[in-house]
């Protein structure tokens, strides 16, 4: 085994995506996003997973991109793909079909039962702020084995409660009778939802991450688990490979898009 | 099936008023009929897509839209549609009425629409305010087991715009690489319009490949590039630089109009 | 996703009294697995097909099966399965419980057994007797426009069994050619097993070819000419003069029990 | 333009099958069964309709066999074929979507009204005679834009009142609004709905062929149009044409084969 890098030679987004990846097993089958989740999922694959199963709503199925891809359809996920399917057959026929593990959803608000909101800021009629939307935030939360979230946490997005609910994670909610995430990856740690009502509480933080900073980033009374684990920092070898895999998606997209979230 | 100019086809196929969806998931998405409808200035759109992306946020932008049908609104992979944004928080240039959907419910409605069901069912919209907000997302029950289970009302555009890699002097047309809700959305539309980097004689039998049969397709137009920002798989790549830089020109009307006007009313695509 | 044999992989996933879907539209039809559940003499299973074949004529004349699910019962081009028939006229050797479909009907209720719907809906079965005999179709009403439209229960067999060109090493498995309603079974099923032409290392990316990804495959078993008299493109053709000489074989009780005695018992087909 | 060919030169189910042709136009959609439809729609395509688009239910789109297929799933449909696409596709998007201009079906029982059965004879529960069933029939009935019969007339086939009803193409039953098949061809001549009631009546004959034989043929006391017409004999092209067909045919599936129905 390797040893695990100084904590001044990595980031907290770092932290986020490896502890993420840390979550999939090899032969798991990830419905992917662009951003973290993407990251976290192709580091799973260059690390400890290397037969984990990407499917990206465009409808590529087993993608090994080398790069990560700045849209949900770049070429290099239909070139490196097993095969690629028309988008409905994604959703009706893997997603809805209960045939995909692992989901990953991001969102602007979170509340405390682990609903999403990616919709809008304010009224829905008279926003404030207009999101991107549901996407396929809403039947990925509803049909995917598991569920996880990968959101940066502070009292604007971890709200008591949600302007829109784009997404129900709930009890009730889940055609699988699953309770909603399994877990939120947040940049101070690691979220997870309490056996008796599915609240969320603080279950993990990341090496120098403290309990005040998790109450700080959040804008209801986060309960705090009786024993609150330290995560493992990253490894060398993880943050060798997710390094080398965003240095190559800098070259591939240029520096401009570099820039992109 | 005939060869148009792409004037000529925007002229004939989306008159002021009509539902145009111009489809195409990330890829093949057909920038260059957009630009032209933006300098033919239509009106009062009704426009379907489910990933409005760059072309309806220019189409939008410059007022050509009043009601938008969709489910995932962003830049991909950058953050907001600005224009979008505009029209929805402060009705510029035009108030914009939304239908909004997920992508599993976009699917299955254009998968109704191109079956000419008037209705698509789904597992959907569960724990979801959609619904409250869109009331033609509804329910039916199912006659064997009695469950209720989530209903869209299909997608019939007048005219579903595509782009593809080539067509055929017959007017086959044939698509590679990732084809999203294309096939669906074309065979839903009352009339299909291609716009495609190639028109070759013949095509070879193509077995399992996606094809579109000439006799679904309503007119083919010649469009070299024509899905630029976006891209053609085989001929080149998704200007992924441009989706960044399209965040600071359309963040500011004025800067948004400026590029337009040299971009796209001038006749001429950088 | 194990490689096994194909008398493992039979008596693992096609127990008694099973729903199966031995599925192929003419093409790459899974008769090697047929004959390996005669070999096996399963008894009262429910059968799924749209068209049943040569392959089920024979399951059904050895009294595999108890119910028969399907919408077209013929010798392709050449007239009656008579073995299907006197199960149906006479019941011998045992009867056979029909639930009978339209090939829309069936190919419905695959696509909504793949989607884990439980009913698919189709303008179908218009002006026909079939809803009379068959209570399983019904209608439900369009949430939008009100009127009435069929339904049909989604078939979600406890085992799909193909047959296809090739599968790689990891267990993905390639179609080429006419695919029916194959991909709809396969996925609509508890669990799906392959008998296949060749198994080889790895596939190269297969874009928009026609492939069942590992994950959703159970089993493959490596089974050559296993479509037999059916064809596998690319590897052999229909024996179309089989299907001929079929009809003199099947047609007489003692001539078809000792074709199969000879052909399929004995465990060498020729 | 080519003589017509000598009486005794050809057959009844010739002309049959180049009758049928004769209804079809170039450029026009049609869903093909096999036996005398396809043989028909392949000699339309062959001669006066190169561009004629044949569809099969296999999910072969556009094909332009070289020789007619036993089956409507054989290799040589796939090979030339524009495109395949999967059974469901067929189904739905093409045929129930009204992309079909003209659907041929036949039968083993028609009744006055073009209603057909080929289902069973005798009741559906203990049937004398078990037939086929429905396959693509119910739906061509219903949505082809228009259908046509070809169909072997005798007392036995046509009948007052059917054992079942497998296609209904009366009034009411077609979401096109039309009043089931434009024509029935049989090999005697060929049968037309009359405007008033959709009721079958005789409009033409072949040369050769009576009134009183039409009416042997049919259970029903069957109308007649006020002028009969005379169908054009066999042009010596059409049957040229035909017989090299069903030589290719022969050739292709061996001799015994040819014995198929």
């Amino acid at each position: 085994m390797s040893r695990a890098a100084a904590a001044a030679d990595w980031t907290r987004e770092e932290m986020m995506t490896i502890a993420a990846s840390r979550l999939l097993w090899n032969g798991c089958v990830c419905f992917v996003g662009i951003g973290l989740p993407g990251a976290a999922c192709n580091l799973a694959r260059l690390t400890h997973a290397p037969d984990l199963v990407l499917v990206y709503e465009s409808g590529t199925l087993g993608t090994k991109p080398d790069v990560l891809p700045l849209s949900i359809g770049d070429g290099e996920l239909a070139t490196t793909a097993a095969c690629v399917i028309p988008l409905p057959e994604v959703f009706a026929w893997y997603l809805q079909a209960g045939r995909i593990d692992v989901g990953f959803l991001g969102a602007a608000q979170i509340d405390p039962y682990g609903n999403l909101n990616s919709t809008v800021i304010g009224p829905y009629d008279a926003p404030t702020t207009r999101l991107p939307g549901a996407g396929g935030a809403t039947e990925i939360a509803a049909h995917a084995r598991r569920t996880y979230v990968l959101l940066k946490a502070s009292p604007r997005s971890c709200v008591a409660r949600l302007d829109f609910r784009t997404s129900g994670c709930d009890a009730g909610a889940r055609s699988a009778g699953g309770r909603g995430p399994r877990a939120v990856i947040t940049d101070f740690g690691v979220l997870t939802p309490d056996a008796a009502r599915g609240e969320l509480m603080l279950d993990a933080l990341y090496p120098g991450a403290t309990v005040e900073e998790a109450r700080s980033c959040v804008a209801w009374p986060l309960a705090v688990a009786g024993t609150v684990r330290i995560i493992d920092p990253p490894r060398t070898e993880e943050l060798a490979a997710l390094r080398a895999l965003q240095a190559r998606t800098r070259a591939a997209h240029g520096a401009t898009s570099a820039g992109g979230r | 099936m005939p060869v148009l100019s792409l004037c000529t086809a925007i002229e004939q196929y989306v008159p002021d008023g009509c539902c145009a969806a111009l489809e195409g998931f990330t890829h093949l998405i057909p920038f260059a009929a957009g630009h032209e409808i933006i300098r033919q200035r239509r009106r009062d759109l009704h426009l379907v897509r489910m990933t409005p992306d760059l072309v309806y946020d220019q189409m939008i932008g410059m007022g050509c839209a009043s009601r938008l049908t969709f489910s995932w609104g962003g830049n991909p992979g950058v953050g907001s549609l600005h224009r979008l944004r505009d029209a929805v928080e402060r009705g510029w240039p035009l108030p914009l009425a939304l239908d909004e959907h997920t992508h599993a419910g976009m699917a299955a409605a254009y998968a109704a629409g191109a079956a000419r069901l008037p209705f698509g069912v789904l597992r959907g919209y569960v724990g979801s305010d959609l619904p409250n907000v869109n009331p033609r997302i509804r329910s039916v029950r199912c006659p064997y087991t009695g469950e209720s289970l989530a209903t869209v009302p299909a997608i019939n555009p007048d005219v579903t715009i595509l782009h593809a890699q080539r067509a055929d002097r017959a007017g086959n047309v044939a698509l590679q690489g990732i084809v999203g809700a294309q096939r669906e959305a074309a065979l839903a539309a009352k009339a299909l319009v291609v716009t495609v980097e190639e028109i070759v004689d013949r095509f070879p039998p193509m077995m399992n490949s996606v094809l579109l049969p000439h006799w679904v397709v309503s007119a083919v137009v010649l469009a070299p590039r024509g899905a630029w920002p976006s891209y053609a798989h085989g001929y080149y790549a998704r200007d992924n630089a441009f989706y960044v830089r399209w965040d600071a020109i359309a963040r500011d009307r004025d800067s948004f109009l400026a590029w337009m006007r040299e971009h796209v009313l001038a006749g001429s695509v950088a």
